[in-house]
């Protein structure tokens, strides 16, 4: 998991300025594993005060897979790139990881709680997933 | 509000922006643009200057000390009654109770006048655009009561159907709460026209004026408003700190809010009397700073005029919608006749999160969201607007930059 | 309050009255002596410079800002919590809410807890002691529930008499509420065994803890208390501000108590859902600056050291306390074996209002009065006290003074 | 009425610190025209928040009488210069008079309304008793 941060984080050292960093966000919004429509219930919303997220867990192969949605487009990239590193990952691994490529990418205030566009709440959400499905440890979905 | 004869003194932009250092932050390397102070304004030095002097050479606590300092203080604290009561030409400083800002002064009001007068089956009349610190306090106490909330439309522009309105209004209608000016969309309700009906129907009103202190004289007498209530935070003064005012025949028939100190006249465990007006509503130790700092922000506002406050956020509100209408795809929200204070708009179908976050990167702070008016923004159908508002300190070029700034995410998020 | 194991570091008098510059002041042509901060205590420089701070380089509305200075003034402000949470060492900064002062906290916990948990014939159990603002509060809920208040008797000294104390619980006591420290007489009151004794049988206490914070350390998780109300102004902080402990699990249990901005998670005309803990009951755009303040006298107390103010206020009491018993005529009224912060006195049969003028005459700022505590001055048959209360900055010499001035004042009262 | 505060004003004015002035106050309270026991009820009560003060006024010959008493000594004093001024003056001058002289001799302080010892309000009642005894013009007794 640490390789695919690490990974990020060097292609974010090429962004000369905010602009080309927030563009290239808005780009990864495009490519968001999508919640299935089925799922873009209450059940599955994240309400930050701002914008919304859906987010879907599953085990599969006994890696956790997620999808997810937003209303905007720069949440929808920053969730593609937590998806990018904790999708596909073991239970176990998810729900103790240590996302610290947020801050190395310069982007750790929209992770503060202050910030309330939900992302905070997300990742915690993506933790219990994986705390969850080590505890059950046969492939299913959760909610 | 009448209009002036003689030519208003333009405001000396450089005299007003020294006073507030904060303006000179930058903010992702850029040039701070505050442009949220219909959230909370900026302080200038004056207000924290008179808020020192108080705790440095006249702080004790009040109204009970024997001794020389506890006077000072208690005079400070009552000046500073008089000048709000002066602020808004109230009858008597005997009708200006203090509170922690305009959410508090509108919950005392629902919460006392309420459990007095509310019974099942009555009515409080509100409007859709009304921010939630005027809307739910109403549904605790109706809940309590019995009591039922009727909403007044408003029609595309941000204006409330002024016929419609009165049509809510019946035997049963208790209480009219409206905002002065709205916060969402900066529309200017017709209050005096909104008093006038509701008189002649006996039904009192309140006024939510947290938006209308900044920008417009207010004068409660003139007006006959029964409440009225605004924050010092939204008017260049400190956090904390707010006022009600209410006509004495009212507060004298409402029951007290808070139990404690001061409140009372005598306390026993049998019967406990309550003490006369102001202080009846004013439980517990008061803010002495706070109102301080308050008396100061009215000064500041004052030493400017508030003619020239007046057309000053006329000249920045009116640039701003010619400049933005300019934008593609800009739509603003809100366009009535009489507006002050803010601008409310969506760049094309973009989110105003992902806009407001763009900005922000631009050093530009606006707020984005409902603005605590769910209703209303569920009624325009929208999650929330990009909203810029202005204080005192704002210049054109505080508008150039915005506008950019939106156009430049605009172009990013394609 | 566990003895000091190790010798507690005496306070560097000179460095800390530096930090008060109003205590240089003249009164009535004498220095100021400045006895009476149990009512309101003075403020240190470094309290006045956090907040300035504040204003001029983070202020911008809280919460829901999507701008870098709005989120640099929540971390601010959530930072003051955190502050508050440690200084009373509570589990979770989602128990910490900021209140105007200890009378709102009690006020907030009648009302809500009261609604929630009194039916008619439940009782809430207090002392004789109590202060206003924890005795009204209680008598208003009781009327609006049916609710009944059950007073515990105390001894001549001062000190609650606990067997009677106990029988007054049963099945029916929903709240026991209770100081701390008395404001009027200085006793510290046991409350750990209160606290014990009350869990027995499931009944929740609240601590007013107004003038115990200012002298004791506090440690709300060890007490196992389940509310605890405090002001900042009281404290070495700033007017206007407070905090409330509560229990989650009561928080939580709790309905909303004001309604507004802040508190709310959705709203609609038909339903309006509230916000998590703490922001369910903080209503409204609260007092940042306050809450900065807070924190900073918080961190003045840390300085000086809990243990060291706690020694200090043992040698100006035990002081005092020799002092004036060796004036004739004079009779202190509160003995208690434990007591921290203040001393009440009468001097022969004059009224406290004749010696409080004419100390003030020499300078010297005391209280007179009921103190807010008329059940108790009517129970002990007296129309009030003098009292001298202490802050860290006081000296044996203001002792002296007080000394000499009550002996003058008689002698002139005759 | 304006030569007996100047009088007051030339009394004080020997004074050479605080401490004769408030001997001076203190001896005064001793030759207050005490109010009639019967009269010391709560119907007479001026409450302070610190020493309470009883007042009682009657109309005799045309002219206006107080009698008074408080708990407190330097409140009795203070009260026994305002009815020197306006004990035995006609119901008109007592209703509009001004008690110029406590400003002068420096107890401003005690008249102010941030001083809850309930002498301001004590003058506004007498003030009171004067307007009500002009306008009904016989000797009598109020409350
Ligand atoms: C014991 C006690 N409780 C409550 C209060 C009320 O505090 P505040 O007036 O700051 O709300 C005080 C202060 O006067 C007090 O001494
Ligand atoms: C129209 C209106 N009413 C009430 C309020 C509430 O003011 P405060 O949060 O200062 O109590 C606001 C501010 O957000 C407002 O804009």
């Amino acid at each position: 998991m640490n390789e695919i941060q690490e990974e990020i984080i060097d292609e974010f050292s090429l962004f000369g300025d905010w602009m080309e960093k927030y563009e290239y966000i808005i780009e990864l919004g495009k490519t968001l594993p999508l919640i299935d429509e089925q799922y873009k219930t209450d059940d599955h919303l994240i309400r930050g005060c701002q914008s919304r997220v859906w987010l879907h867990a599953g085990l599969k192969d006994g890696k956790v897979e997620f999808t997810a949605d937003s209303d905007a487009v720069i949440t929808k990239g920053l969730i593609a790139l937590m998806i990018r590193v904790l999708s596909g990952q073991k239970p176990e691994d998810v729900a103790k990881a240590d996302l610290y490529f947020i801050d190395r990418i310069g982007l750790k205030e929209h992770l503060s709680p202050t910030r309330s566009n939900g992302l905070l709440s997300m990742v915690k959400q993506m933790k219990l997933y994986g705390v969850a499905f080590a505890a059950r440890g046969e492939d299913s979905d959760i909610y | 509000m009448t209009p002036a004869t003689e030519p208003v003194r333009p405001v000396d932009l450089q005299a007003v922006r020294s006073q507030f250092p904060i303006l000179g932050r930058k903010m992702n390397g850029q040039p701070l643009v505050f442009l949220d102070s219909a959230a909370s304004s900026q302080k200038p030095v004056s207000v924290l200057e008179a808020m020192d002097q108080y705790y440095l050479t006249r702080h004790a606590n009040v109204h009970r000390g024997v001794y020389q300092l506890s006077q000072e203080a208690t005079e400070a604290f009552e000046q500073a009654r008089r000048a709000v009561q002066g602020f808004i030409n109230a009858a008597s400083d005997r009708e200006i109770i203090f509170t922690r800002g305009a959410t508090e002064g509108i919950n005392l009001v629902a919460s006392s006048f309420g459990r007095q007068f509310f019974k099942p089956g009555d009515e409080i009349v509100l409007s859709r655009l009304e921010h939630h610190s005027n809307i739910v306090p109403w549904q605790l106490i109706a809940e309590q009561t019995g009591a039922k909330i009727r909403v007044a439309p408003i029609n595309e522009a941000g204006e409330l159907l002024l016929d419609e309105w009165e049509k809510l209004l019946n035997e049963r209608t208790k209480m009219v709460t409206i905002a002065h000016v709205s916060n969402a969309l900066g529309s200017i309700f017709p209050v005096e026209e909104l008093i006038a009906k509701a008189h002649e129907r006996d039904i009192p009103v309140l006024l939510d004026g947290a938006q209308a202190v900044p920008h417009l004289p207010v004068d409660v007498q003139a007006l006959d408003v029964d409440f009225y209530v605004f924050s010092a935070h939204k008017m260049y003064g400190p956090t904390g700190i707010g006022a009600l005012y209410g006509k004495e025949k009212w507060l004298d028939a409402m029951p007290p809010y808070h139990g404690g100190g001061e409140m009372i006249s005598n306390v026993t465990f049998e019967k406990t009397t309550f003490n006369e007006l102001p202080f009846k509503f004013e439980a517990g130790t008061p803010d002495m700073a706070g109102a301080v700092g308050l008396e100061a922000a009215i000064l500041f506002m004052e030493g400017i005029g508030l003619d020239t406050i007046r057309q000053h956020d006329k000249t920045l509100l009116d640039y701003a919608t010619e400049k933005l209408l300019s934008v593609p795809d800009l739509k603003i929200f809100g366009n009535a006749r009489q507006k002050t204070g803010a601008v409310s708009f969506l760049m094309g179908n973009h989110h105003p999160y992902d806009v407001g976050a763009l900005l922000d990167q631009q050093g530009i702070a606006v707020r984005t969201g409902h603005h605590c008016t769910q209703p209303l923004m569920d009624w325009y159908g929208i999650p929330g607007t990009v909203r810029a508002s202005f204080g005192v300190y704002n210049n054109l070029e505080d508008i150039d930059r915005l506008v950019a700034g939106v156009e430049r995410a605009a172009r990013m998020l394609g």
